[in-house]
């Protein structure tokens, strides 16, 4: 049920990707994206992903879309008429690239295997230790905050690099407007 | 003369919910999913709601950019102590058995604060990033 | 008694599908934008309502009721707004709504 | 006008909603959970969030729970016509658009009315101008049922005069 | 019985999905998009129920209260194409 579930849902979203590629009109897009983040979190949720599906819930209603139109509200709402006849030679390219990545992904564990070697790693340890060392019912909460709680350090500085880079980007005339 | 009554009044009654909602989210990632930065961007939702509909200004003199800045660091800068507080309560740098008589509740308390810095840090930065973007 | 629970839930749960899938086809079929609003509300109230009160019947812990409820509450108080906020841009953005009748203002 | 009521009331319903969400009542996030009512409250008055718009407690209580329980029969009632409606197999639907009268004196006895419209399926409000409510129904008898205005009368029951 | 909530549930996120492809106007997609948020919560929720687990209402909590947040933000651009303007100056319906 669940494996039908995931491949459903993934169809619906390789339908809606491609409609945004087809698709000029830019708030049309943004529309679109808003779908796809719905359909999205929903295929977390049955991948039993359950935080990431929860992050993308939250950026994906709340902040996305938003800063899609503020975006837009700068530039503009239509895509310029680019140039879109079919070439051969990239379609040749992209489906020899495309055969090259699936081929790769025979080697590649199967979806959920639990004798895969990342499961044998260390992230035994974490699930058998974790009520132990930790007592955090939320395993990834105590994963995320303590066992690799360095990852986090990083990504979270990494998040206010990137908020002090939009700042410096694009504050710079407003904040004299500001002070005025 | 008052236009968008009944998205104003929703959103009067809507907002102190989901920043509560927020608040929620961030301290229960220890028993459900959520965390810092869930929390952080339902946080910020609930002010753009609010700039949404009373006007961006209003909001920033709410929580004026300036204040975001300072938060902002403010949230990175809870993570990096609560990290040199295991270094000087004698444990290693985020080691949080340290904190308290007993490991769990150390982890427990060290958790709680680092989550909080995710959860400042983000909000401020996505409020900040909103403020730039919306600015006409 | 846990029975009669059991098929309360499940006739919930099946009319709320019935009503969720009424008011996709609804949303397909109807001629105008204005239409087919009212046929996203079959789906926000009747379907979600009836569709969370059967889960509710089902669920075991006080809290997951309670969450269901507050779900539900939720979805009342802001799926209008949208609506509202939806119909009200659209008539704002000058899409005139199809009407059998001439004399309407 | 005084604010401190509607601050302490809606802290009131805040904390109640924390608890009702929360399932953990050890000490630590009884605190968090007072922690964060306050400083929403805060944040919510300098936000102007609180007031009688945005924490109706001028609303009675009695009629409130009877216009719930009405409203929830309306919505019912409204879903089934629609649903019959979607499914006849020549489109049984003739839209209208009128202008209904509201006879409240709040504007969240207003907000209310505009939102029951648009939650029972079949009318939708498009736009309020004072009193007048514009309306798009789905079909000529929703809109005339309407426009008898029972909806009306019971949100207006549900003011407290003040 | 959560399978056959589940199916109408699939069924009815296809044909909100279609409804957005086919447009034809700005509204018409927008509709699709909130009809489909309140398909997502209440796939939350059955799916909960349909593993035995229903711990994830939080989720559904979360877009029961923002994701009327989008469909704000995007009538608002349509109306001002600005975000940051008060809702409530010089409009004219």
């Amino acid at each position: 049920m669940e494996t039908l579930i995931n491949i459903i849902l993934l169809t619906f979203l390789a339908i809606i990707a491609i409609a945004i590629t087809r698709i000029r009109h830019l708030l049309v897009t943004v529309v679109l994206t808003g779908m796809f983040s719905l359909l999205s979190a929903s295929l977390l949720v049955s991948m039993d992903a359950v935080d990431v599906a929860f992050t993308e819930a939250a950026v994906g209603a709340g902040i996305s879309t938003l800063l899609f139109l503020s975006v837009l509200a700068l530039t503009s709402t239509e895509e310029l008429a680019g140039n879109r006849k079919f070439s051969s030679i990239a379609f040749i390219l992209v489906s020899i690239t495309g055969a090259i990545l699936i081929y790769g992904t025979l080697d590649i564990p199967k979806f959920g295997d639990p004798s895969a070697p990342v499961h044998h790693h260390i992230a035994e340890r974490f699930i058998y230790e974790s009520p132990d060392e930790i007592g955090v019912p939320n395993m990834v909460t105590s994963v995320l905050a303590s066992y690799r709680g360095y990852d986090t350090l990083g990504e979270t500085t990494v998040i206010l690099t990137a908020g002090i880079g939009v700042l410096l980007l694009l504050g710079r005339g407003k904040q004299d407007k500001e002070t005025d | 003369m008052e236009h968008h009554l009944v998205l104003r009044v929703i959103a009067k009654f809507i907002i102190p919910m989901i920043l509560l909602f927020a608040f929620y989210v961030q301290f229960h990632g220890d028993y459900g999913p959520g965390g810092g930065f869930q929390a952080g961007v339902i946080f910020a939702a609930g002010f753009i709601l609010h700039a949404l509909i009373f006007g961006l200004d209003h909001t920033r003199k709410v929580l004026p950019p300036v204040v975001l800045r300072v938060t902002g660091a403010l949230g990175l800068l809870l993570y990096l102590g609560t990290g040199l507080a295991g270094i000087l309560l004698g444990g290693n740098y985020l080691d949080y058995n340290v904190f308290a008589a007993d490991p769990i509740s150390g982890q427990h308390l060290g958790i709680l604060l680092i989550e909080m810095g995710v959860g400042i840090t983000v909000a401020s930065v996505m409020l900040s990033l909103f403020y730039i973007f919306a600015q006409p | 008694m846990n029975h009669v629970v059991d098929i309360l839930s499940w006739s919930c749960l099946l009319a709320g599908a019935f009503f969720l899938l009424i008011g996709v086809i609804g949303l397909l079929r109807f001629p105008d934008f204005f239409t087919r609003l009212h046929a996203a509300s079959v789906i926000e109230t009747l379907g979600s309502l009836l569709i969370v009160t059967g889960l509710a019947l089902q669920a075991e812990q006080a809290l997951v009721i309670v969450k269901l409820i507050l779900l539900i509450v939720f979805i009342m108080f802001t799926s209008p707004t949208a609506a509202h906020a939806l119909a009200k841009a659209a008539l704002h953005g000058k899409l005139e709504p199809v009407t059998s009748t001439e004399d309407n203002n | 006008m005084n604010k401190i009521p509607h601050a302490l009331s809606l802290g009131i319903s805040l904390a109640l909603l924390w608890l009702l969400l929360s399932g953990h009542y050890t000490v630590l996030l009884l605190a968090l959970g007072l922690g964060s009512v306050l400083l929403v409250v805060y944040l919510g008055r300098r936000m102007d969030v609180i007031d009688h718009e945005g924490h109706p407690i001028h609303l009675k209580f009695k009629p409130t729970l009877f216009y719930w329980v009405w409203l929830l029969k309306e919505i019912i009632i409204a879903n089934i016509d629609v649903s019959r409606r979607i499914l006849s197999l020549r489109s049984d639907i003739s839209p209208t658009v009128v202008k209904v009268k509201s006879s409240q004196k709040t504007t969240v006895g207003r907000v209310i009315y505009a939102n029951s419209i648009t939650l029972t399926p079949g009318t939708v409000s498009m736009s309020i101008d004072d009193d007048l409510i514009l309306v798009h129904a789905l079909s000529a008898e929703g809109a005339a049922a309407l426009d008898e205005g029972k909806m009306d009368r019971h949100i207006s029951m549900i003011e407290e005069d003040y | 019985m959560f399978a056959a909530a589940m199916i109408a549930i699939l069924l009815a996120m296809f044909m909100s999905l279609c409804r957005a492809l086919l447009g034809p106007t700005l509204y018409d997609r927008l509709l699709a998009v909130n009809v489909l948020g309140t398909i997502t919560v209440l796939f939350i929720a059955v799916f909960g129920f349909l593993t035995g687990r229903p711990e994830f209402l939080d989720i559904g909590l979360a877009y029961a209260l923002i994701n009327f947040i989008a469909t704000i933000a995007v009538l608002k651009f349509f109306e001002y194409r600005d975000m940051g303007r008060a809702t409530e100056e010089e409009l004219d319906i």
